[in-house]
């Protein structure tokens, strides 16, 4: 699957749920199946700040793909991250620094959740996306 | 008793829906909706007798000083100030306190100098107090809490030493409610020779205040926490301390004469209202005081403690709830959490069910740190708050208890 | 061509009769009045969307912080910054004068070092910088005038030396009307590696701005002067002063980390706006560019120019009267006094008819020196003045002059 | 006449005045009555500030009376001095400080003029009174 295929599918899923309870049931859900990220690289190099969760991101490349390493301290920023990673993770480093991030809008996520920093999915994209265009 | 539903269609926004669900707002420490008299008040300002204050002599010009001036004395009268020179008009509560910060720190505050504030302050009140110490060389000290989130008031006598210019104080926490012991402390204070500057951004809208009896030097609080616009705080000072004081801002409507070389400077209050006056906010300001004394403070204060102490039981009755606090009676906010759950996805399911809450640290950090947590969630009631909405709120914290601990998993 | 009627009926006030007499509103140099539009908008805000902006992450709060932001970047793309970093939403033209003295100030500005303002400088651009200069030990310098009204552009280069920080100049006098030559005084400051501030209080409403083209530093402008409420005006700094600059006031939301001893900032614009956002002030801002654009500037920035053109002309034909300053083209503004009469009777008078003037010194005592007189008669137009207003205005200064040059002796 | 009969007086003569016009011409007409100060006492110490036009005042005491001073650079300012001289003029001090100056109300100068500093009516009256309670 292309990346926009897999962006094209959230959007999909997201449509067919009924309301924005339903919509965070889901996010939620997700959060709960990120994987856990090693301790030693939640540092403070690897914070991202402007969340009012805690947010830990971290990159190796492997093969000319990204692996991604995130956590947060909040579920529904798991399940974003989540979503996040379903269309970067395991890309090339030129395709995630290029690539449109369209389905947050699609999805309805931004503009409810943008522009307050309380819960910086705006911060993550830009440091993915930084993470991506130094492994270039 | 109030009158709740009539009360509730005094404010236009109470009719509106969040997620196709009437909106349930819990937030009101952070800002009060408005009630349409105050509105109507706002725009028959500007469609009737809108003119530059204090400047020009036509009649416009004097209708709008005059209903600005009107303003001040409502207020004055309403926190029973001794002259209306001792209130001075502010953007808010940050603004009033960085104005005593700027304006008494210039004239007060030398090096080695003390100011003592508490654990529990508001970010504005605090931040202004670091900068002014770091930039005169003056010490910033703190009164500690207790674990149930009291000051430990025995230890204030000790703080207080020959250097100790000014003391800074909530006298209503934003975060736990808590009503500190205001006179005791201005008391005590003034046994030796302290100032007391009152942050009373979460009293003025729950509490009756008479700063005279209070005794304080100086006491902020600002208008969209109490039904006003945004825009329009205030700054009590005692006449004695303005005038000793320097002026904040400088410009037109401040000065008495000026030359390109030297200045002189207006009286009080007006020595302190550099620039345009923000006449309709104060006029919205004086709006929302007539609107609170129509329903009666009194009668205000008994239905928003009822409401409280009804709200602090039922989170308190669910399993797996911490609330965090300890003491006999809340004014107007209650903070806690749910085990294991961040407040942050508390504080968003809560919205998807149309409830508007606070999550995070609400602007005092410090006092998450004495707690050892990095937020809570944050109810906050305004006199238009219902037991029903209580009760919705109940319901929405079990259904987050239910979403965040299930270990449903999706097969998506 | 404007549709005078149809503009003149957004403006409710408009309707106003004063002393039974339908007003002429002359007076809007000092604050304008505002277009239903704008009320509308601001009702709306309060009525439907009303919350604190930045801080919660509820649904309202998403709204209003959202219609902050749009109004934000509203004022951005109308003076054509390159970034909403750049926009600073302040109290109005005076605090955002006051910030730069402090805040630059306090960063750039040494004993010895100098700052050059002008001699017709309205007291807000005036007072501050004289106390900068007496608080750091620095020196203020005057670029004066000549007898025609004119900035001496050719003493610029000469008063500049290599102490020289800052130049403070406003665009259009409020008191004369004159537009100074901004690019070419900009042009030349920068040649000396000087940074500019820009007064333009009384600009905005009238001439389209494009900070990139003007290449200012800073620019400062109020919103109740171009049709929006009172409480709220614009600071645009250059990204890397503002950046290189330290906060102003301090408190809540402008903030990152705040522990007791030490805090670290928010990131621009946030860092200079502390406290409650002013949204619905914001927003009203936003709704007055809205207007202004759909009425489009370009045929404002005609009528006015032929209107005030009229005015003058009638103004300078009357017997026994003196216009002040001699250049081609006024902006917005117009002083002139009778012989013989102080402008405080002519105002009084000109009132009761129901045409609002100004009289006085206008916040400009140093320029009031110059012309050797302690006032003037100021008329300032607006986009919805009209020419049979200007005829009224005529009329009016006839009817002053024999009043005050009768020698009717009352039989009382 | 006693000193509110002299109000009074002030207070009908207003109401028969049609409109704000005529009371203004009035007034401008009273002040071209006043008699010019001695420019001697135009000191520094005998200005009142908080006006927008300059005034002048200043007042002896004979035989138990007051006699005031008065000017200012504008006519209407003039003609106020002129009503309030009436009133005031050749009263014993204890009368000009205890008198309630009632009159400006009646007249409805007060709501017309203040509270702007630009017509500083209330400064007079209270300069004034300064001046009587010290001539007591
Ligand atoms: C040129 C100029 N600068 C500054 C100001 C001050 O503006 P504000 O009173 O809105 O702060 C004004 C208006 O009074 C002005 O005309
Ligand atoms: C206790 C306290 N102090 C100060 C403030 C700051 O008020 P404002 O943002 O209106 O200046 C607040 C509200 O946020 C508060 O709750």
């Amino acid at each position: 699957m292309s990346i926009n295929d897999i962006q094209d599918d959230i959007v999909t899923t997201f449509d067919e749920l009924d309301d924005w309870m339903d919509k965070y049931e889901y996010i939620i859900n997700l959060g709960k199946l990120l994987e856990p990220m090693d301790p030693a690289l939640k540092t403070q190099a690897n914070t991202i700040s402007g969340c009012q969760a805690k947010v830990w991101l971290y990159a190796e490349v492997n093969d000319g793909k990204m692996y991604f390493h995130a956590d947060s301290d909040a579920l529904i920023t798991k399940g974003l991250i989540m979503l996040l990673l379903k269309v970067m993770d395991k890309q090339p480093p030129a395709t995630v620094a290029e690539t449109d991030i369209y389905f947050i809008d699609r999805v309805g996520l931004s503009s409810n959740l943008s522009p307050s920093r309380a819960n910086g999915l705006a911060s993550i994209i830009k440091n993915i996306k930084i993470l991506a265009r130094k492994a270039i | 008793m109030l009158d709740i539903d009539t009360i509730r269609n005094d404010f236009p926004i109470l009719r509106e829906k969040v997620y196709g669900k009437p909106l349930v707002y819990l937030d009101n420490a952070a800002t009060t909706h408005k009630p349409q008299s105050v509105l109507d008040r706002v725009i028959n300002h500007y469609s009737r007798q809108n003119s530059n204050c204090h400047r020009g002599a036509h009649f416009l010009s004097e209708q709008a000083s005059a209903a600005y001036e009107s303003a001040r004395e409502s207020v004055r009268s309403f926190i029973n100030a001794q002259s209306p020179a001792e209130i001075i008009f502010t953007r808010g509560t940050t603004e009033s306190i960085n104005l005593v910060a700027e304006s008494f720190g210039r004239k007060f505050v030398r090096a080695d100098d003390e100011i003592i504030i508490t654990q529990m302050e508001h970010h504005s009140n605090i931040v202004p107090w670091q900068r002014l110490c770091e930039s005169r060389g003056a010490r910033l000290k703190v009164l500690p809490m207790n674990k149930k989130g009291m000051l430990k008031l025995d230890r204030l006598s000790k703080l207080i030493t020959e250097n100790t210019k000014l003391l800074c104080v909530s006298y209503v926490s934003n975060t736990l409610g808590i009503v500190n012991p205001i006179r005791e402390i201005i008391d005590l204070a003034h046994r030796y020779d302290v100032a007391v500057l009152v942050d009373a951004a979460q009293a003025v809208q729950h509490i009756p205040l008479d700063v005279q009896e209070m005794d304080c030097d100086f006491l902020a609080f600002s208008g969209h926490k109490m039904y006003a616009e945004t825009g329009i705080g205030v700054l009590y000072g005692k006449q004695r301390w303005l005038e000793a004081m320097p002026p904040y801002q400088s410009g037109g409507g401040m000065i008495g004469n000026v030359g390109l070389r030297e200045s002189t400077y207006a009286e009080l209050p007006l020595k302190f209202e550099a620039g345009t006056a923000n006449a309709a906010g104060a006029i919205s300001l004086q709006a929302a005081i007539d609107y609170l004394q129509e329903i009666g403070l009194d009668a205000i204060v008994n239905y928003e403690n009822e409401l409280i102490n009804r709200a602090v039981e039922s989170i308190a009755s669910l399993e797996g709830v911490i609330v965090y606090g300890d003491f006999p009676q809340r004014c107007g906010v209650v903070s806690f959490n749910l085990e294991n759950a961040h407040p942050y996805d508390v504080g968003m399911i809560l919205d998807k069910l149309a409830i508007a809450v606070r999550s995070g640290n609400h602007c005092a950090q410090p006092l998450m740190e004495h707690l050892g947590i990095s937020g809570t969630v944050r109810i906050s009631l305004a006199l238009y708050n219902t037991p029903q909405e209580i009760d919705k709120l109940i319901a929405g914290v079990e259904k987050c208890r239910d979403m965040i601990g299930s270990r449903y998993v999706t097969t998506k």
